[in-house]
């Protein structure tokens, strides 16, 4: 039964498949990669629809509003309602822009998102293009994603567009390096970037009931919180949205874009939310697995899912808390505490490794991350100490 | 492999250089810049070079593109009067490429057809890397170091 | 336990050179500190060098040495060591005391200096590389410690780097000892490319021992003779002797450790090291090599002798004789009398020390003045200085019986005398004993005797600090001849390792009696010749030296060093500069006319370039404008940074050597 | 039909000689430097193709040399932007015909 639950939509797919098994290989490949293509936008559009009205509710009781409530029940249909309206909005471009450009920033900065999505394992035989390099092909997209915004930037050729250009490559490149080197340990246990593998070295249960997610080793926690906020940067959400500030620079490089495109910058936000978290479920959270053994009859792309709408959960609630951060404190974040405590979280998954894995090498490893970021945290300690106060004028 | 999909990448990627050399704006040049790269990667892949693919779209297209479009903002001011086009260059490119192809042409020893290979895995790469030519590796991360420390010395402001 | 002490060999001169390092970082109004350092450095050495000598005491002919790989290239290991034996202690031991004796002095004499703290750290800086210099074993290592006195000596004569005179003559000692060290690199090579190894001494492998030697065959002659150049250079042998005078411009105590007590000395002691190889394959102790250290010996030393009596510089006089009784000692080396030339090496080491820091307390006193003929009476201003001076006079011509020169002289007479091939050198250096006593008795005669003159009239006694080093110094050059006697010749033995028993009757030798008579008669001569010197005498003006009133052409072709000096600057120094302004020639005229034809050739290229260039574009008016701005600025486009040009040649080039190798096929 | 090594190598000829051309014809530093790019690029392809077509050994040989080809041309492409824009700050140009004095 759960066997059937778990493998239905992989079954699916042979099934449209086996017809054109007599056509050549090339063909049939495309075709399948097509059927992935097309699974993966319905699956993540939707999702985008759903996460973007949840959000506004959730920021709403956040903030102690209603949030929409009008259109459907529970205004459920208030993304089709903003669809619409954007569809048929006009699509306004600058008169000094420079058309090809500014015309082809969004069509690339959402390709790359969901050619990010797709190395990402969503179930048990479920990873749409489950290629040996998949985490080098995550980041190789991904990398795109800079020069799509800078695009944009450019080519609506306006002040602010390219101050928030500036703005964001600029904190996506200082996280790209602790994105990339937390990732790192977790290569480097597993020994291959391919993510199904690293979600297999994830299986299994530590006697019987504890789950071997990465995340529950200290360097795996560690990697994980550094990845996690260099996550939160790389998709430009509070704190971090220096580069779409409102009330600094009107939307940063999405302020020349109206109607559609600027819906699709939109989506790309999200999908490249999701293509994150999915990689941090993938590297850290046992991707697909489940936390405990007596759950395993619950289909493996709906625990995928489940832990995917936590950490977008997470990120709502963020973002409805935090206020902005300012750019200098980025950048000193991620040059001065995220890199080195994430090259701290690869010697110390090292550490683990040759340590024998076992609980002697959890504590050392243990002891190297919290060495490292007690010395760090003293180190970059700048909070005044502030002095009793005293009442000198008073009587 | 097959040739179509040679065919086809060729075609964008040569295409996209061409435009990249050809291109009067700058901006246009170096997006095409990063498109060639991107049909460089799709060979690669097409090869059966899967890493060396992603690395070098990693690479290229992920920071020398970005480099490059930063440089074009921050040098922006100056308008370079690209006269009408120089032809010695031309002469001289196609001249160049006229011998190179017909001394590949006749040259039989290259015209060999693939024959199957055990796919290449960053397992591999990795192995190769960390034992015949960890030296190497190490000389290229020095080599790197050496020039991001060099290429922010240059840029750095100088205090007047 | 001497094991132990030789592995821990290299700590003698690490003291010192630690010292100085330490001293370097002081800051320049530490002098307190700095001298305290120096001198604990020298003190420790001095220790350790007394803690050495006991191992070498116990077996005759000890020899022990620590050899270690100092670096590997192909199969080839550079091999390094240390050696510990009578000889290298010895040196050891009168190093580290005159050392020790000058540097107390020095505190003294330099104290009004602004750059007290540099000088002592040069001053230890030299003493640690000498003592490296006496206990390498490895002829790389001593030419390494070698190199190193030179700097050394380069940097103290030119302390005063002020005044011209000492940066010229501290340059021309550079030069000159390099000029030597040349000789000595290449018979170094030579050796390491016969032997195969630049140790001394590696259990019957080394380069002196006989398998070793065996391999040099007939060069070994050649080799002993290019580092006989080297060690000619460094002790002012005839040829190269030029800069050791000139060196007195450095300040008196340097004058007295490196260019009297020690470092000149390393020239003979480096023959006396690699004697072996001078005397391989000798006859009767004759080899060419050694008849040509006698020979050259022989010449210095009575030309410098001879000299010496026409000086009128304090330093001037003690310089020549250091030549000239280096010249003795090397006359001894050859004669194949080692042990009488090490042991008048280190007699010599205490006694010329004396009489330097005795000449640098009378200038101290003198406010400075060197001019002997300025001087005069002292004796009763500067007892202690008279007193200690008198002794390393005496010492130094050679007054038997009661001072160490006496002993060593007679011993150099001796083994002179028995010299095989002839007995020329032993009459000439009987010449040279007679007027080094000559010379010495005019020069105290001239300072501490007659009338007070100009500079003497407000002389005054130096501090204790000057003086006490001044009688330990005195009471050494009289007691060590206590070692030397005939009678009970203690150290002849403990340098050769034969076994010495007491015997007076060996004191009674005709030989002695010879160097009596010689001394006295020099002596003698001295005292009547310039019984009037500096007064007024007969029709003979006060300022004019006796000699000169009596052979002035004589007196002045001395005075004038033998106008050695000006052939020098007519020959060598001409000729160099001749080679040099020609080479400057050829650079102007002829290279760079090549160079301007490649780059006339580049021009073509780039005419060929920017005209096709022109001919798309508007109407070739740069073409017209190059044409108008002439050669020079066609050039300088060959060669403008055109980046695209060289881009563009290049690969026109390139394309050309393609079809060249299709065309070849 | 599938593509030999012949029509790689043409291709990576062509992909040379445009990136020449670049360099060649264009006045703007970072053209120039676009072109060595190229060049570089074209020489990667080649070593892949030479690896792929060729006797296969242990270590993929060509690979890695690409990679490191890779690695280096990135490093040559940073200072070289670097030096562009040092260019441009002293003498407010980059274009390359105007940089013709070889003194500071």
């Amino acid at each position: 039964m759960s066997e059937f639950a778990d493998q239905i939509f992989v079954n699916a797919k042979r099934s449209l498949l086996a017809p054109m098994a007599h056509l050549p290989g090339w063909l049939v490949q495309a075709a399948s990669s097509l059927i992935d293509i097309f699974a993966l936008l319905a699956v993540f559009l939707t999702l985008f629809a759903l996460v973007s009205v949840l959000e506004r509710k959730i920021l709403a009781r956040i903030q102690n509003r209603y949030g929409p409530n009008r259109v459907g029940p529970f205004g459920l249909f208030q993304p089709v309602a903003d669809g619409i309206k954007m569809l048929i909005k006009e699509d306004v471009v600058p008169a000094r822009a420079d058309k090809p450009v500014h015309f082809l920033a969004p069509i690339l900065i959402a390709a790359a998102a969901i050619l990010a999505l797709g190395v990402i394992p969503y179930g048990r035989n479920m990873t749409p293009f489950s290629i040996d390099g998949g985490i080098l092909f995550f980041f190789a997209v991904g990398s795109t994603t800079e020069l799509a915004v800078f695009m944009a930037g450019w080519g609506s050729n306006n002040k602010f567009s390219m101050l928030g250009a500036m703005r964001a490559i600029a904190q996506m490149f200082s996280y790209e390096l602790p994105l990339i080197v937390t990732v790192l340990p977790v290569v480097m246990v597993v020994g291959s970037l391919m993510p199904d593998r690293i979600v297999a070295a994830q299986a299994g249960y530590l006697f019987g009931f504890g789950p071997r997610w990465f995340v529950f080793t200290p360097w795996g926690f560690a990697a994980f919180i550094i990845f996690f906020v260099s996550g939160l940067v790389e998709s430009n959400r509070t704190p971090f949205d220096v580069p779409e500030g409102e009330s600094e620079i009107v939307a940063g490089h999405m302020t020349e874009y109206s109607g559609f495109k600027y819906a699709t910058f939109f989506m790309a936000e999200y999908l490249g939310m999701f293509a994150t978290s999915g990689l941090g479920i993938t590297l850290f959270l046992g991707g697909w697995h489940a936390p405990l053994p007596l759950l395993e009859f619950i289909p493996s792309y709906v625990w995928f899912f489940a832990k995917l709408s936590v950490l977008v959960f997470i990120y709502i609630w963020i973002r409805g808390t935090l206020p902005r951060t300012r750019i200098d404190q980025i950048m000193n974040f991620a040059w001065k505490f995220a890199l080195p405590m994430s090259f701290a979280c690869l010697v110390a998954a090292a550490v683990w490794h040759y340590a024998g894995r076992g609980f002697s090498g959890w504590f050392l490893s243990l002891a190297v991350v919290a060495g490292v970021y007690t010395g760090l945290s003293l180190l970059l300690d700048t909070r005044r100490k502030f002095a009793p106060r005293v009442y000198r004028f008073a009587e | 492999m097959n040739s179509a999909a040679f065919v086809l990448i060729s075609i964008l990627m040569l295409g996209a250089a061409l435009a990249a050399a050809t291109l009067r704006k700058l901006m246009h040049a170096a997006l095409c810049f990063a498109l060639t790269f991107a049909g460089l990667a799709m060979f690669f892949l097409l090869l059966g070079a899967e890493f060396v693919g992603l690395a070098l779209v990693f690479i290229y297209i992920g920071a020398v593109a970005v480099l490059i479009v930063f440089t074009i903002l921050l040098t922006r001011r100056d308008a370079v009067k690209e006269r009408r086009f120089s032809w010695v260059g031309a002469v001289i490119a196609v001249a160049a490429f006229g011998t190179l192809a017909w001394s590949i042409l006749r040259t039989e020893s290259v015209s060999v057809v693939a024959h199957r290979v055990p796919p290449l895995t960053v397992g591999r790469i990795g192995e190769a890397l960390m034992t015949g030519y960890v030296w190497p590796l190490q000389c290229t991360g020095v080599l790197l170091t050496a020039a991001l420390i060099g290429a922010l010395v240059l840029v750095m402001e100088e205090k007047q | 336990m001497s094991r132990s002490i030789i592995d821990h060999l290299w700590l003698i001169p690490a003291a010192p050179l630690v010292a100085s390092l330490v001293i370097l970082s002081l800051a320049n109004s530490r002098r307190k500190s700095a001298a305290a350092l120096a001198v604990a450095g020298q003190l420790a050495a001095f220790a350790m060098s007394a803690v050495a000598f006991l191992p070498t005491l116990r077996s005759d002919g000890f020899r022990s040495t620590h050899n270690f790989a100092w670096f590997v290239f192909g199969e080839q290991t550079l091999r390094l060591g240390f050696i510990l034996d009578p000889l290298g202690v010895a040196m050891l031991l009168m190093i580290s005391v005159v050392g020790l004796c000058i540097f107390i002095f020095s505190v003294g004499y330099m104290a009004a200096d602004k750059n007290f703290v540099r000088f002592f750290a040069y001053l230890s800086f030299f003493s640690g590389a000498m003592l490296g210099l006496v206990i390498a074993n490895s002829l790389l290592l001593l030419f390494v410690f070698w190199e190193l006195v030179g700097l050394a000596s380069y940097l103290l004569i030119g302390f005063w780097i002020e005044r011209p005179s000492a940066a010229e003559a501290a340059k021309k000692a550079f030069i000159t000892t390099r000029i030597g060290d040349m000789g000595f690199f290449l018979g170094m090579l030579w050796l390491y490319d016969r032997s195969g190894t630049l140790l001394f001494y590696d259990g019957g492998r080394g380069c002196l021992e006989p398998a070793g030697l065996a391999m040099l065959g007939g060069s070994a002659t050649l080799i002993a003779l290019l580092i006989f150049f080297g060690a000619a250079g460094k002790s002012g042998q005839f040829p190269l002797h030029v800069w050791l005078p000139d060196a007195m411009e450095g300040p008196t105590p340097v004058s007295a450790l490196i260019h009297a007590a020690t470092m000149v000395a390393a020239g003979v002691f480096l023959v006396a090291r690699v004697y072996p190889l001078f005397s391989w394959g000798a006859l009767d102790g004759v080899t060419p090599s050694l008849t040509m250290v006698v020979w050259v010996g022989v010449t210095t030393a009575l030309m410098a002798a001879l000299i010496a009596i026409a000086q009128t510089d304090i330093k001037r006089v003690l310089a020549y004789s250091t030549v000239s009784q280096l010249g003795l000692m090397m006359v001894s080396l050859g004669v194949g009398g080692v042990a009488a030339g090490i042991m008048h090496l280190l007699a010599h080491g205490f006694f010329k020390a004396l009489l330097f820091l005795g000449a640098g307390s009378v200038i101290h006193g003198c406010h400075g003045e060197q001019d002997i003929r300025r001087m005069g009476g002292l004796r009763r201003s500067m007892p202690a200085t008279f007193a200690t001076y008198a002794v390393g006079m005496m010492a130094l011509s050679g007054v038997p019986l009661f001072f160490s020169g006496g002993w060593t002289k007679e011993e150099m007479l001796h083994v002179a005398a028995n010299w095989p091939p002839s007995r020329a050198p032993y009459y000439l250096i009987a010449i040279g004993v007679i007027l080094t006593a000559l010379y010495m008795t005019r020069q105290i005669i001239y300072v501490f005797f007659g009338s007070r003159r100009a500079a003497a009239k407000q002389a005054h006694e130096s501090p204790p600090v000057m003086t006490l080093p001044l009688v330990a110094l005195a009471f050494c050059s009289v007691f060590f001849g206590v070692v030397l006697t005939p009678a009970w010749p203690w150290l002849h033995g403990y340098l050769t390792g034969e076994s010495v028993r007491f015997d007076p009757m060996r004191l009674i030798q005709p030989i002695f009696f010879v160097s009596l008579a010689l001394v006295g008669a020099g002596i003698g001569l001295g005292a009547w010749m310039y019984r009037k010197a500096g007064a007024q005498d007969g029709d003979r003006p006060a300022e004019i030296d006796p000699l000169e009133y009596a052979q002035p052409a004589l007196f002045r072709f001395l005075a004038n060093r033998m106008w050695i000096d000006e052939l020098y600057a007519r020959t060598i120094v001409a000729f160099a500069w001749a080679s040099a302004r020609m080479s400057d020639w050829l650079d102007r005229r002829f290279w760079d006319g090549l160079a301007r034809g490649l780059g006339a050739v580049g021009r073509l290229l780039s005419i060929f370039a920017t005209g096709v260039d022109e001919r798309g574009i508007n109407a070739g008016v740069d073409e017209t404008t190059m044409g108008a701005r002439g050669l020079g600025r066609l050039l300088s486009l060959a060669h403008a940074g055109r980046v695209r040009v060289y881009l563009g040649v290049l690969a026109l080039g390139a394309v050309a050597l393609l079809l060249f190798y299709a065309w070849l096929d | 039909m599938t593509p030999t090594l012949q029509s790689f190598l043409i291709v990576s000829a062509a992909l040379f000689s445009i990136g020449l051309l670049a360099a060649l014809s264009r006045r703007h530093a970072i053209f120039v430097l676009i072109g060595i790019e190229l060049m570089l690029a074209a020489a990667n392809l080649n070593f892949i193709a030479f690896w792929r077509f060729g006797p296969q050994q242990e270590a993929p040989v060509g690979v890695l040399i690409a990679l490191f080809s890779i690695a280096i041309s990135a490093a040559e492409a940073a200072v070289g932007l670097a030096l562009v824009i040092a260019v441009y700050r002293h003498y407010r140009t980059t274009n390359v015909d105007q940089l013709d004095q070889l003194k500071g």
